[in-house]
């Protein structure tokens, strides 16, 4: 019955993206990316990794949602790029089809028994004091990924603002919306956003023994200051602002002194100390989702408009 | 057959509608769904590996699921970056069109 | 007892497909949006259904998720296509601050 | 014991499905955005609430039941929302072509694919 389930999810996951694929206007293409994403996050559950299904259904269906249907609003209605030559159509589908078939025969051919690290994991993570195999892989045995990671966000954070017509980047970025908020968005806002906020704090809590972390919680944190947003509630913050700086470099920035910290404490970059491991693994998950939830913030909501004349 | 392959079979579909996007969208809005698409296939197939590597208690190897939760956030990095140039360079174009129909007029 | 929650999780799945795929082909923008609402319902309920039936209750953080974020679409569509006129019998909106 | 706890959960979530199932029907079915919104957050929330019913007694501890509770009172409040955000845009459209109908000096409406 489990096979029934998991076939029918995967047909419809095909659907959705030859639906987004498929479509020519750009609106319907977006919606029908959110539902996509939406399926996706039931197919990592099915795949025993709750981790990442928490992490797609919050970034790659909600917060990429919000990005792509604001681009589609700022794009002329009408994309002027011409239609590819229709001769090339078959010839495209056959190469896709070609790397699909190469690929599942792959699939299809993986060795057996399956190589993993579990075991390997299973052993270290003790010394970690731990629960979470994953937060484990994230925040120890793979630090140094998570902290170049945090570097990228930031970078792509500075990529969106250097397109700012403001040479200096100051400034707000354009509100999401053109119009004052309807009532409803507004309520939403009051009354989803404090609970959001306590679900992502949960999750944060939760990650170190179970599903969650410090990336779902900053992604629920971002989502519902984007919701504060949409619904008035809160004004977007000048870039300029120095605590909101302050808050986007925590994270990395504090990931790197512990990780200096840990030649004197543990012998090693990047090493925690011995006996405090599980306190500083917390302390760093927190200055890392504080940084998470304002740098994704920051990049759905685009570049600043340059500073205001009042 | 298990559901396992049947999510790497799906992975696979997905990367091949994706390539297939990425070469006949019409729009570059087209091709970054179809590139978010191709990822996501990839990661799909990234998922397989990790279920079949289910052991030592955990339901599947956690080092692949990190470093898809990892691909995830870049992936949606790169999204965002690329619609903020789309935004840009289509108010760019905008902006080329107006001042070339002043100067017609003028 | 697994296998029947299972079938009822399959069944809401296509009972929701069924909904999408024909307002994809009827329906304008909004119903599209609508449907997606609709998937992000039976969505959580097949969470739900999957929580016992393959007994891990860290399941239900992900319904959890999916029942918060649920309104950020919608909201999200609002704000980016609403109509950006004021409405006959308003007042103009004032400019934002 | 179990027997009975398996046939509430059973008979429940069948009737949940069935809500559902109405819902899909009137999503389907009934002419124009504003009555599908209708069909969709009635049927859905009632469908919700009784699959959420017929699972409390599967759940493994008292806190995962009340975590059910939550994330059934979390999409009632969202679909509820959600509807009146979905509406209140189909409104204010339906305003607007009716101004523009009227032969009002309403300015043209951008344009729509």
């Amino acid at each position: 019955m489990s096979l029934l389930f998991d076939a029918v999810l995967c047909l419809l996951l095909l659907a959705g993206a030859l639906g987004v694929v498929a479509t020519g206007a750009a609106r319907a293409a977006v919606i029908a990316f959110i539902g996509y994403g939406l399926l996706l996050g039931l197919a990592w559950v099915r795949l025993a990794a709750v981790d990442v299904a928490l992490t797609e259904i919050a970034i790659g269906s909600g917060i990429s949602g919000v990005v792509l249907l604001r681009c589609v609003r700022a794009l002329p209605a009408t994309p002027k790029a011409p239609a590819p030559n229709p001769l090339l159509r078959p010839l495209a589908a056959m190469v896709s089809i070609a790397i699909a078939v190469a690929l599942g025969a792959a699939v299809l051919a993986l060795p057996e028994p399956a190589p993993s690290r579990a075991a390997d994991v299973a052993t270290a993570l003790p010394a970690t004091d731990l629960g979470n195999p994953v937060t484990g892989v994230l925040l120890v045995f793979r630090a140094l990924d998570t902290l170049l990671e945090k570097v990228v966000l930031l970078l792509s954070l500075v990529g969106v603002w250097a397109l700012s017509r403001d040479p200096a980047c100051r400034g707000r970025p354009d509100p999401l919306s053109l119009e004052p908020a309807p009532a409803p968005s507004a309520f939403l806002a009051r009354v989803l956003a404090p609970v959001g906020v306590l679900v992502g704090l949960y999750l944060l809590w939760a990650g170190a023994d179970h599903p969650g972390g410090a990336f779902q919680s900053g992604a629920v944190l971002a989502a519902m200051g984007l919701l504060l947003v949409m619904g008035d509630q809160i004004r977007i913050p000048a870039t300029q602002n120095r605590g909101l700086r302050l808050m986007l470099l925590a994270g990395p920035f504090g990931f790197l002194a512990v990780g200096f910290a840990g030649w004197a404490t543990a012998g090693v970059f990047l090493g925690y100390p011995p006996g405090a491991e599980k306190a500083v693994i917390i302390a760093v998950e927190v200055a890392i989702t504080l940084s998470i939830a304002v740098t994704l913030g920051l990049i759905v909501l685009g570049p600043p408009a340059g500073e205001e004349r009042s | 057959m298990t559901g396992v392959h049947l999510f790497g079979l799906a992975g696979a579909a997905l990367v091949g509608c994706g390539v297939y996007g990425l070469l006949m969208a019409p729009g570059a809005l087209g091709r970054i769904l179809a590139f978010n698409i191709l990822g996501g296939g990839v990661f799909l197939i990234f998922g397989v590996v990790a279920r079949r590597g289910a052991g030592a208690g955990f339901g599947a190897d956690p080092v692949p699921q990190a470093l898809v939760i990892t691909g995830i956030v870049v992936a949606f990095c790169a999204t965002a970056l690329a619609a903020a140039l789309l935004v840009r360079l289509s108010a760019v174009d905008a902006e080329v069109a107006r001042d070339g129909e002043k100067e017609k007029e003028t | 007892m697994a296998d029947l929650l299972f079938a009822a999780a399959t069944l809401l799945l296509l009972l929701a497909a069924a909904g999408l795929a024909s307002l994809w082909w009827a329906g304008n923008d909004l119903d599209r949006m609508l449907a997606v609402q609709l998937l992000g319902a039976a969505g959580i309920a097949v969470l739900l259904l999957l929580t016992p039936a393959m007994g891990d209750s860290s399941l239900l953080d992900t319904a959890l998720l999916l029942a918060l974020l649920a309104a950020l679409a919608a909201c999200a569509y609002r704000a980016a296509f609403g109509p950006t006129r004021p409405k006959a019998g308003r007042p103009p909106a004032a400019p934002r601050p | 014991m179990s027997l009975l706890a398996s046939a509430f959960t059973l008979v429940f979530v069948a009737a949940g499905i069935g809500f559902f199932a109405a819902g899909t029907l009137g999503l389907v079915r009934l002419p124009g955005t504003l009555s599908r919104i209708h069909a969709l957050t009635k049927a859905d929330n009632v469908g919700l609430a009784l699959i959420v019913l017929g699972l409390l007694p599967q759940a493994a501890s008292v806190l995962d039941a009340a975590k059910m509770v939550a994330i059934w009172l979390l999409a009632q409040l969202a679909s509820g929302a959600v509807a009146q955000v979905m509406a209140e845009a189909v409104m204010a459209e339906a305003t607007l072509a009716e101004a523009k109908d009227a032969g009002d000096a309403a300015p043209p409406e951008e344009s729509r694919p």
